[in-house]
């Protein structure tokens, strides 16, 4: 029996990577997707890649009844709208900020507050890595940011294996393509002026670094540059430790954590051309990929973090979760792996 | 199912369109505006002369 | 009861695609791919995409007996290890041009000579759009070239809809990403030189424009590109007919040979970003997209054909190719469809 | 004594280049640049490589008394305004494309009319390699298009050498960049629509053609395609001559044509990375690259043009018309080589 | 009187990039270029900018006697040729990191040691933001590596205003472009492989801490990934104060600092697209660009710097020392300013 | 099956090595050269210290 699902913000470039996503997934079936702008219009007229389907957008005003509604809206929206997401509903699956963090405080301090703040403690973070207990049966799920998540799953095993307990330096450096921003965007936004860049676009007090805090239970210098790539994030982490770490303790820190993680590969040194993460290596998979150095003269740790932001940072997070939540095998509909070669994907 | 004024494929719709509504064809992408209801009757929509990219 | 196939070539740019297909292929078990520079080695060393596969590049003289092996070496390897393949495998798919022109004078003319032209009438052409009745139990099978493909696909329905019959004139004018070159590639291939580039590197003379008139059966005047994509080939056909074609003449030839095809796919105007077809809007997915405008005034067809080269120009249509040969599902194996947003992929 | 100069649409792409040129001008004093937008911010604000002038945006309804005013205004602004930017400079270089055609019935047929058409004989084309012998003195001075000026300087050695004579068909397929369109740019001009695109954008009937037909007196086919870079425009002319014509005949063609122009350089063959003309390889400089090749079994010639859309294309040929006009030495402050290496400019 | 120069290395990205800088100074005139791959090819055969440079490649054993010898040899040529070098010129520049380090010990740690340590305290550092007052005269100068250039200029002005000593943490995130690792390349700088990454390539013990560290008098923890463009360095320096620093105090270590520099600008927060420093701001010309963020939660403040490699990182920076060691005024040759737009560079 | 002297995980590799011969590691990517046959042994092979990219 096919769950149905549908797709609140289906224009956009999670929503586009959902119901490609969905489309591709052997329990679900898309019967609707929403636009204000496009509504009448195929879904193949905004996403080419999805031109075989057929769908067109509905207003997001009439919501199917379906299992599960994916909600790929940008912040604010699904906190003012949950009431009719969850009447739609069994399972609402958010994308946007609205229910990642788990206290109104952090609303408070780092967004313009929380309209609906007894419902953060029914919400169940969607990163199966760090919530996979949590996730079955869920009803209210969501998707990390991600640069958070880029983040989380690189600095993740440093916690729990005796290396980090949460008071040391880190200082988390990350790269991201333009996709992040999502498929609005200004003069800055532009190919003439996005191209090539090299662009701090976060140099201090990005929201993410309340999503890191709140679940690694750790402060982190956190600055975002934008890159020329359309998807991908890279976090390059700089840790402090306050007790030599040998390259062996790491390798028992990341197999201990992630041996078994179906969507979490390593790359660490050895040889080739791709020796550490990238967001190359991974595009269009729902893999993320770290690796490591140590740095004795500098007592330091360098983490290298890598996944496609459309996937493993937003969409493919938010099915992978569902899987969870909803009982189905975990990799289902997210087994494609990653392309090679590929250019800036 | 009504054809497509432009490719003469058939375009799949809800019967609920109203006149004056724009929509595409899923085959040729071409703007179609809604002239008549129940049944749907298409006819290509007014080219809006926009700047498309340069 | 699966199938196994052997990669010959493995290390090469349409070797790994083809590992990454058949690897995610639930007809085919993959059992060998070869390479003489890094055998030993991991496929996940040199193919950062497939790192979860359990296979090691062997030596391509030791071939193991499988039911199909694909070729993927350059122009010349085939010809002369033919019988070595055909006795390790009942089925030989060859993707370079050893066996895709029909007869002997084309290698005279365009290469240096054919070792084995008594083996050409054998050969079948992959391509299924113009060649699927001759596939089925074929056991030596020749995939088109990129270009050649992407102009064919274009070109197809003029040709049997009354619109051009051979001897008209036609310019094709292609545009093609890096990896056309392979992943050996010289000075002119390394990043600062081929980056941001449209440079001319076939202006007259191009071998597949043999290729398109053994199987168009007209002449064309071909130039191609290098444009800054790694994946991609588009090609832009400029043809004159003898008498005025109008837009509907145009639509029913199309459909009339694509409405049922699985990998063709039209894009011929209409609103949005993605009009008319593009690389972009195909990459990482074996469809290829077509569509055309007029130009009354200058008596002109303006065809438009966008391939992802590794996919429908090479791996894509080689396992296209096997599944009509096998008797599988067309599809099977080949579903994935593209991606929105990409870069230059 | 210096010459004073202003530009209205400062805060353009065309406007930014003209800027940066006569910034660095030896005979020129900018004294004031326009925007309706950005009045009272710093030029530096909006073109990050201009932070060092000492210049603030001023509103265009206040014109300035100068020597000379440059027009970089989209289609339209000067046809309305011509008469107060002729009140305010003795001479009056345009960008746009108001001025550019000799005769009113172009703009009847391939724009909404014209405002002034008794003007048009008045203005003098700027491309100086078609037009010197009127520049000087000439007080309205229309510069070329960007696509137009490509294909011009590529095809006119042919006319004028015995080559051809206007009745021949020809086609041009023409590749281009971002920067094309202007700072505006919509949703088809983001980062992430884009990049990587190799995108037919005016499949026919751009409005080049009558700009070529009005100056080289022959009808093309011409195509443009969007290509992944800022600046650049390259154009292939694919020119099927009425006789035979060999590579001697071409060189005689081309080296008579161009040998004493300090702006236009041939790149034919030869060796190396870079054998034929290439946006890469003239970007930042105001030099047209064109080249060619003979393709007899085809009937066929191909020429090669290359520029930066910004130089060559605009703002370098509006100073180098403008040199011309006033009478200083052609290559004023236009001297500037190109860059080895450089990326997608 | 004009001042020769010979070029040794003239192939190279740094030697191709001299030779346009020298072409356009007024008081150089460049008489030998040397290449033992290229030797009697023309110069614009390989630098297809300079295609109007009559000046041919020959044997670097042949050098000609000139005022000024540019080295731009890999590592390890210099010390051992310096003694020919220095038979034929009156004053050597080396652009490799042969003289730039001041003793014998960094050789040592760092590289395989010296062979002609006596030199070392001859040897004269290019950066004049640092080392002016000892360039005049100077008759051996060695330019500073290009991400050490980044990192010194960003960091410099912390020192020596109270703001830092010399034993805090700080971490250099530092992002490159492809032209940095020089005109030869392997696999991972094919165009294939290298476009679109953000590929850790020295995560840690890259040789420019040493640098670094002998000049500024500083460790740093320092990792560099390379991103996809051709020219650039960019340095994200994450610095821990040990006492809280104002917004103010950094304006004013960073304005006494840089106030009158020729070659430095500032870019730190305010409007626009361009509020940091950007590689793509300063391509192709010799500024660098600094700017900062104060992060008072982390106790941070974060110090952006961007140059291009192929000038203020290594031709630029030659050419400004050679100024000031002969006495030139210093921003001779070297006032072309950015582009706007410009892509990837 | 024998463990990485690297990073500690399982390395499958066929029995016919030869000493001498390079092999990776699928985990960690380390390159391992075969010190002993049957059952393989692997070291750590000495680091190629060569240029990788820039
Ligand atoms: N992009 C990423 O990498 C990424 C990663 C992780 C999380 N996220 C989060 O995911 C969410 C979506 O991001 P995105 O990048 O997909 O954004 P986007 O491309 O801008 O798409 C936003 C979508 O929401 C719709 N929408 C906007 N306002 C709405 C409203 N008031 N009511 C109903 N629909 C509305 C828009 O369509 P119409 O205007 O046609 O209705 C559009 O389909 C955001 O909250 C973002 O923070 C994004
Ligand atoms: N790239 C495309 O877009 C494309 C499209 C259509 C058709 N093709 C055709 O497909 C074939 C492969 O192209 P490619 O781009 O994949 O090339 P490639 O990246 O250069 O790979 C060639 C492969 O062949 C192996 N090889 C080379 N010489 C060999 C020999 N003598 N014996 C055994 N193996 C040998 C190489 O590995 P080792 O050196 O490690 O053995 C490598 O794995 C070519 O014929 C090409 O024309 C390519
Ligand atoms: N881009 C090219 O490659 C290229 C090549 C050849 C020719 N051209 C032509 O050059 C002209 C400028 O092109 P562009 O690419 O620089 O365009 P752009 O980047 O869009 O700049 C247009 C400029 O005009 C100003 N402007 C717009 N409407 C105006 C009005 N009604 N009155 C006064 N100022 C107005 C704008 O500034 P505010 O809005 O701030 O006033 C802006 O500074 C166009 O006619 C174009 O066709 C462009
Ligand atoms: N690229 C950068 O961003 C950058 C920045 C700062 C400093 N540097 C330093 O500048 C130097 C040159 O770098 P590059 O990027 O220009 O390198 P490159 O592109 O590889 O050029 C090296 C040049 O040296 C010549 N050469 C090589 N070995 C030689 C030898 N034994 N004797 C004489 N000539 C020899 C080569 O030409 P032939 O083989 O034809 O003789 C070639 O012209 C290096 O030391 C580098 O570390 C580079
Ligand atoms: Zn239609
Ligand atoms: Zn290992």
């Amino acid at each position: 029996m096919t769950t149905t699902a549908s797709v609140v913000g289906g224009t956009g470039f999670t929503g586009g990577e959902l119901l490609r996503l969905l489309d591709g997934h052997p329990e679900f079936a898309v019967v609707q997707a929403t636009s204000r702008s496009e509504a009448n219009k195929t879904v193949g007229g905004v996403h080419p890649n999805l031109r075989h389907m057929n769908l067109r957008f509905s207003d997001p005003e009439d919501l199917d009844s379906v299992d599960v509604l994916f909600a790929c809206t940008p912040h604010g929206v699904s906190m003012e709208r949950i009431d009719r997401f969850r009447d739609a509903a069994g399972t609402v699956v958010d994308l946007s900020a609205d229910f990642r963090l788990p206290a109104a405080e952090y609303y408070d301090d780092h967004y313009d507050g929380h309209d609906r703040p007894e419902l953060l403690a029914e919400a169940e973070y969607a990163l199966p890595e760090l919530n996979r207990e949590n996730l079955p049966g869920a009803d209210l799920v969501a998707a990390g940011g991600c640069n958070a998540t880029a983040t989380i799953v690189g600095l993740l095993p440093l916690f729990g294996h005796d290396i980090l307990s949460g008071g040391e330096r880190i200082v988390v450096d990350v790269k991201v393509g333009s996709s992040e921003g999502g498929a609005g965007g200004g003069a800055a936004a532009s190919h003439a002026e996005r191209s090539g860049v090299v662009r701090p676009y976060a140099p201090t007090g990005h929201r993410h670094e309340a999503e890191i805090e709140a679940y690694l239970g750790t402060s982190v210098s956190f600055t975002v540059h934008a890159v020329d790539m359309i998807r991908g994030a890279s976090a390059t982490c700089h840790v402090f430790p306050d007790d030599p770490v040998s390259k062996g303790d790491m390798w028992g820190a990341y197999r201990g954590q992630y041996e078994d993680e179906p969507f979490v590969r390593m790359a660490s040194g050895g040889g080739g051309v791709y020796r550490y993460p990238e967001p190359k290596a991974v595009a269009g998979s729902n893999v993320a990929e770290v690796g490591f150095e140590v740095d004795p003269p500098n007592e330091r740790l360098v983490v290298f973090s890598a996944i496609d932001n459309m996937m493993k940072g937003s969409a493919g997070q938010a099915v992978h979760a569902a899987n969870v939540a909803l009982g189905f095998e975990e990799t289902t509909g997210l087994a494609a792996t990653g392309f090679h070669p590929i250019g800036s994907p | 199912m009504v054809d497509c004024p432009e490719c003469g494929a058939g375009v799949d719709l809800h019967d609920d369109l109203e006149v004056g509504e724009i929509v595409d064809c899923a085959t040729c992408g071409a703007e179609l505006e809604v002239i008549g209801e129940g049944p749907v009757d298409l006819d290509t929509a007014p080219e809006l002369e926009e700047d498309w990219g340069e």
